[in-house]
């Protein structure tokens, strides 16, 4: 027995209307005779039968609409075949379009993909959102618009999640670029505070800064050549910034690291002495002292001083040393002392405190974060006995100083403990060699062993 | 420099020709690849109608007699580009029916890996250069073959099979002039099946005769009897052995005609009943059977064993495609350039 | 100065120092350098602040007696004087 | 007609050819024209399989001189001078690729590519995908583009924006001497269909042309000049009105970073993305129409990866949306103009 099912007649076709039977049963079929018309939405369609047999039960009256594969009528298909028609009978027994697997008795939404159909849907709601008496109380409370909110309820109802989000969000949004938020958000300003000078007053991120600088920063030129680490885009935190630089360095700089050890003795006791004379205010830490050897160091041996760029070394327009200082609860801004081979210790020192004071409140003018010519990294205070530091692109090098610790050394062929302290330093191959760098820290050693001339 | 031959001279016996084609055993294999074409179209309309088979599928029925015969005038090293009527060529060419089928159903065993789909069966190995569904698009390809040969001094054809619709498109004049400016070794077949798509011949064409239109671009071009077989391959072999031996393009015009629709999406309202029957008479594949067997060189079983060994080739065919696999989606960008990805960044990404 | 009120003024002079401090983290015999991160700057600040609160002179020499705040009391009482 | 059979040239026989050709390797002063002529030398002599073919290239020396000298130096076989049929030889091209040949079709203008869009498209695109990966086309297919000499709108389209929407294809835009000389060879080496687009006002352009330094790879953009406060990103024929704009900023104290995109198909989105994050600006300058042009894309892309560094919002400079008009002032006033680049920049950095 086989099925004559609904044909598909065309590559968008779903269904089809059977318009006229053009055969009764009981009478004889042969495969190819149009045994009915069937309408589609494009047109109207004579339709074959694949099987030989006699019409059994029509199953479908005329002018219903069935989906295709929807089976129509019932063949009996005869045994013996006609002698022009002969065909090997394959081994199971199987006509070709009766056969279950092919047309399956089940309706045959499984045939016809489910895309064509759209899926039953709660009627949306026509009309504006409705809302309940409560939500709208508490709307009119907080002088909330209920229309222009978007309704994240059911079929676009307003619900009291909503209106507490519009009437939190209440403030008016702040016009302001994405890279003004993003250098607000890091150095924690209020942005609705501000007065932007961008496009329809936008706040833009030089708004930012100059709001973040204490004092009216220089001229609202955007900040020269390099940029310090916090200060570049990309990634959503400073932490990001800090890794987009990290991972450059190592993948551009070919570093190489030197380290060694200095003698301190000489120079705390002379500073001790002198932070005597001075008051409580006025007190130099050893920090202040290793800062400004490295400076004049860096004066002495200019090649470790400045950029690489376009792959030549550009020295530096002074020493303008940026001081590595770690912000609490994570993050690093690196404060520039300008000059500092030229700074007097008490001056120097006055520089660093109000620096990282500063870096720490977020009080710094993006011109104090850049141009540093060489950076110092200083982990004494973690205890750390050796930093070698990744160098900041452009620069060429980073010195790193470890803890102030009382060690054994010999002293004239004696053993003595000495405060000693592990001074490295981190260089770009491209832009100097090992040599450069040892003379830069017997420089430091040797600046350290007179305190005096510093 | 041509002279247009009338469907008289064609056939005129060519000695050599036909006596090395006239073995039954020969004529036996012309009429299983007929038959091979028709039950596979007659099995494609039932898979088609069971919504199996999607998208577009043009058929073949009626004009089996010109792949058939064409394809016995080409060596394996000849090139074929094809239309989106194509599942003639394609078997005659000898890509399996399995390959055809599976294609048909979208898996990765079929001939194009289911990229294709009916319009674009592909077989690199069998230089069978793809359908095309853009009329007259694979002319210049063809073309481009041909003139591949010519400057490598390689004694091959390459044939281009079009309607007569394409006839109308630019893509024939500009590929027919250079054709024949340049001498290439290109064989032009046009499968005149009087309609393009629901435009009757003399509804689009100004001029009818196809083959007076070829040769007035200076190549030799005659007209054949596209639902005769044997006529078709003499005609053929004719023309592919003077463009071995270098006289350049030849161009057949085989008059055949199409019994079912343009593709199965048409209602076919364009034809008159009594015109289709007209040309059912001379069905290639009935009339063919009837000659052989009254010039007993086809006895019943021998008609048996065919429509069997042809009829379980499409049941396996069938059924083999039903269980292949889709190519997996994650393999979706692949073949868009012959790398993994486009940007480095996509090749990185895929790796 | 009693022990409590100069343990009071310890506690206000690092307060200035590490704002967000909880002291309740810090118990009077911890070293609270390492429990709030005070770093040289800091304590050299805290130093200063200790010693305008109290008017006692702190040297480098006492920062020894200064890392909790049990003992910067004991030291600034002791400074103070009755 | 007896056929000439490339491949049996013996060895002796090309490298006698390829001195002859004079392709010096030493730094020496050459126009952009030459640059093409010496890399289409180059590809003749080193491969047997590589052919011009297009309208004029032979007899005539090509449409803009670009294969003047090469008929008499290859022969006709190599040097094929076409009927007008684009769809035909641009077909043939595509057919011949497949038979092992590495074409390089010349359509003489953009303009007149449009009469073979459908083979570039339908065809040389689209058959590896289609065939499930059996039949790469390895063909190069060179062409003239843009406006600026006066030649009205059928004659003054910037269409590589159509071109570098299909998938399948690798387009370029050469706008330098050294990359008008050493993008044909990796061209001819890609397995798939590459399009090369010269800017008619390039054609002139003279400059030195040093030995192959080590040539950028086909899909990377590249840096003409640094900064840090904007990123002009531009590419062929408007790159010298894009370095005269960053002179001009410089002048005003406003560093601007040029990025050469060069491959406009696929887009170096890592050079660029790092650009703009850097200067937090970017201007787009593009001859083409604005409304679905290469600009578009390209500020779309800066819009999704380098949104939180934008200080202001992505500027483009394209043509006025306007067929090319012919007289000569309004035709400067149709295309972006250095005046344009500098005001959009001069806006963005505010």
């Amino acid at each position: 027995m086989a099925e004559f099912t609904m044909p598909s007649l065309g590559a968008d076709m779903d269904e089809g209307v059977l318009q006229e039977w053009l055969v009764s049963p009981g009478v004889r079929v042969a495969k190819g005779d149009v045994v009915a018309v069937v309408e589609t939405d494009k047109a109207t369609i004579e339709v074959e039968c694949f099987e030989t047999g006699t019409v059994g039960v029509l199953l479908v009256e005329p002018g219903t609409r069935v989906p295709v594969g929807a089976p129509l009528a019932v063949i009996e298909t005869a045994d013996t075949r006609a002698p022009t028609e002969a065909r090997r009978e394959p081994a199971a027994k199987k006509p070709l379009v009766a056969v279950p697997v092919v047309v399956p008795a089940t309706p045959t939404e499984n045939l016809v993909p489910q895309l064509a159909r759209p899926p039953a849907r709660a009627p949306v709601a026509a009309g504006p959102p409705v809302t309940g008496p409560l939500v709208r109380h508490l709307a009119h409370d907080r002088n909330v618009d209920i229309a222009r909110i978007r309704g994240t309820g059911r079929g676009g109802r307003v619900t009291r999640h909503d209106v507490d989000r519009a009437s939190v969000a209440g403030i008016p949004r702040v016009r302001a670029t994405p890279y003004a938020r993003k250098v607000a958000e890091e150095l924690n300003i209020d942005l609705t505070a501000l007065q932007g000078t961008g496009e329809q007053g936008a706040v833009r991120a030089a708004d930012v800064r100059a709001a973040g600088a204490a004092t009216k920063g220089k001229g609202g030129r955007p900040a020269p050549v390099t940029r310090p680490p916090e200060q570049h885009g990309g990634g959503q935190s400073m932490r990001g910034t800090i890794a987009h630089l990290m991972a450059r360095s190592k993948r551009e700089i070919p570093h190489y690291y030197l380290s060694t050890t200095l003698d301190l003795a000489t120079a705390l006791a002379w500073l001790r002495a002198a932070n005597r004379q001075r008051p409580v205010k006025e007190r130099v830490l050893p920090a202040a002292l290793l800062l400004k050897a490295a400076a004049r160091a860096a004066r002495a041996v200019p090649d470790l001083n400045g950029y690489w760029h376009d792959d030549h070394f550009e020295p530096g327009d002074g020493v303008h040393l940026g001081v590595a200082v770690s912000l609490r609860g994570g993050g690093l801004l690196t404060p520039v002392l300008r000059d500092a081979d030229t700074l007097q210790l008490p001056a120097l020192m006055a520089a660093l405190k109000d620096l990282a004071g500063r870096a720490r409140a977020g009080r710094l003018r993006a011109s104090e974060l850049t141009d540093a010519t060489l950076t110092v990294t200083n982990l004494g205070d973690q205890g750390i006995e050796t930093v070698l530091g990744v160098i900041l692109p452009p620069q060429v090098a980073v010195v790193g100083f470890g803890a102030v610790t009382d060690r054994p050394c010999a002293v004239n062929g004696l053993l003595g403990v000495h405060p000693m302290v592990t001074a490295t330093l981190s260089a770009d191959h491209r832009a100097s060699d090992g040599a450069v760098g040892a003379r830069y820290l017997t420089t430091v050693d040797r600046l350290l062993q007179h305190p005096e001339e510093l | 420099m041509t002279t247009k031959r009338t469907d008289r001279a064609a056939s005129a016996t060519n000695r050599r020709g036909t006596a090395r084609k006239a073995t039954a055993e020969h004529r036996q294999k012309l009429l299983e690849s007929m038959l091979r074409i028709r039950r596979f179209e007659e099995r494609s309309v039932e898979l088609y109608s069971a919504a199996r088979i999607r998208g577009f599928v043009h058929l073949y029925v009626g004009e089996e007699a010109v792949a058939v015969g064409v394809n016995e005038a080409l060596t394996e090293d000849d090139a074929i580009v094809s239309t989106y009527r194509e599942h003639g060529h394609a078997l005659a060419r000898g890509l399996t029916s399995e390959a055809v089928m599976a294609e048909m159903f979208g898996k990765v065993t079929g001939c194009s890996h289911g990229r294709g789909g009916s319009m674009h069966l592909f077989d690199a190995s069998r230089r069978f250069y793809g359908g095309n569904a853009i009329v007259g698009g694979g002319l210049p390809l063809a073309a481009g073959l041909a003139l591949a040969d010519r400057m490598n001094g390689r004694c091959r054809v390459t044939c281009c099979f079009f309607g007569d619709g394409a006839v109308a498109e630019g893509e024939f004049h500009e590929t027919a002039n250079l054709a024949a400016l340049w001498g290439l070794p290109l064989l032009l077949v046009c499968e005149n099946n009087q309609y393009a798509m629901g435009t009757a011949l003399d509804r689009a064409q100004a001029e009818t005769d196809l083959a007076l239109r070829a040769s007035s671009y200076g190549m030799v071009a005659w007209a054949v009897d596209g639902m005769d077989v044997e006529a078709v391959e003499r005609a053929a072999l004719r023309a592919t052995e003077a463009i071995r031996s270098g006289s350049g393009p030849h161009f057949l015009e085989l008059r055949t005609y199409r019994f079912r629709a343009h593709s199965m999406y048409d209602p076919d309202r364009y034809r008159d009943k009594d015109e289709i029957e007209r040309w059912r008479k001379r069905d290639p594949v009935v009339t063919f059977a009837d000659r052989l067997r009254r010039e007993h060189s086809l006895p019943t079983a021998r008609l048996r064993d065919i429509e069997n060994r042809v009829g379980a080739e499409i049941d396996h065919a069938v059924e083999a495609a039903d269980l292949a696999a889709a190519e997996p989606v994650e393999d979706l960008l692949l073949h868009v350039t012959s790398g993994v990805g486009e940007t480095r960044k996509e090749e990185e990404a895929r790796l | 100065m009693t022990y409590e009120q100069a343990l009071g003024l310890v506690r206000e002079a690092l307060s200035r120092v590490v704002p967000d401090a909880g002291f309740a983290s810090v118990g009077p015999d911890e070293k609270f350098r390492d429990v709030l991160e005070v770093d040289s700057l800091d304590f050299l600040e805290f130093v200063e602040v200790l010693s305008g609160l109290t008017g006692v002179r702190l040297d480098e020499d006492d920062y020894q007696d200064l890392t909790t705040l049990a003992d910067g009391a004991r030291l600034v009482a002791a400074r103070a004087g009755v | 007609m007896t056929a000439v059979n490339v491949n049996d040239r013996t060895a002796t026989e090309k490298a006698e050819t390829a001195s002859r050709s004079g392709t010096s390797a030493a730094p020496h002063k050459t126009t952009y024209r030459e640059a093409l002529r010496e890399a289409l030398r180059e590809a003749l002599n080193t491969d047997g399989r590589v052919f011009l073919m297009g309208e004029d290239v032979g007899a005539y020396g090509g449409c803009f001189g670009v294969s003047l000298g090469l008929l008499e130096e290859f022969g006709p076989e190599r040097i094929r001078d076409t009927p007008l049929s684009e769809s035909a030889f641009v077909g043939a091209g595509i057919g011949a690729a497949l038979a092992g040949m590495r074409p390089i079709v010349e359509i003489m203008t953009v303009n007149f590519s449009l009469l073979a869009l459908d083979q570039i498209l339908n065809n040389a695109a689209t058959l590896l995908h289609m065939s499930g990966g059996q039949l790469p086309v390895p063909l190069v297919i060179r062409m003239t583009t843009g406006a600026g000499r006066q030649l009205a709108a059928q004659h003054s389209h910037s269409l590589e924006g159509w071109y570098a929407h299909i998938p399948g294809l690798r387009v370029l835009a050469p706008a330098t001497i050294e990359d008008a000389r050493h993008m044909l060879a990796p061209a001819l080496a890609d397995p798939d269909p590459v399009l090369i687009f010269e800017h008619g006002t390039l054609y002139n352009a003279s400059g030195e042309l040093g030995p192959a330094a080590e040539p950028l790879p086909l899909d990377r953009a590249a840096i003409r000049r640094t900064g840090t406060d904007v990123t002009l990103i531009t590419y062929g024929g408007s790159l010298p009105k894009t370095l005269a704009a960053a002179d001009e900023l410089a002048a005003a104290g406003i560093s601007a970073e040029v990025v050469d995109l060069r491959s406009l198909r696929p887009l170096d989105d890592t050079t660029i993305i790092d650009s703009v994050v850097r200067t937090h600006r970017a201007v787009v300058v593009d001859e083409a129409w604005r409304t679905g042009s290469l600009a578009a894309e390209v500020s779309a892309r800066i819009g999704e990866q380098a949104f939180y560094s934008l200080d202001a919002r992505v500027r483009r400079v394209c043509s006025a949306e306007v067929p090319i008009p012919y007289a000569r002032e309004l035709e400067a006033a149709a295309l972006p103009q250095v005046a344009d680049i500098v005001t959009a920049a001069r806006e963005a950095v505010g």
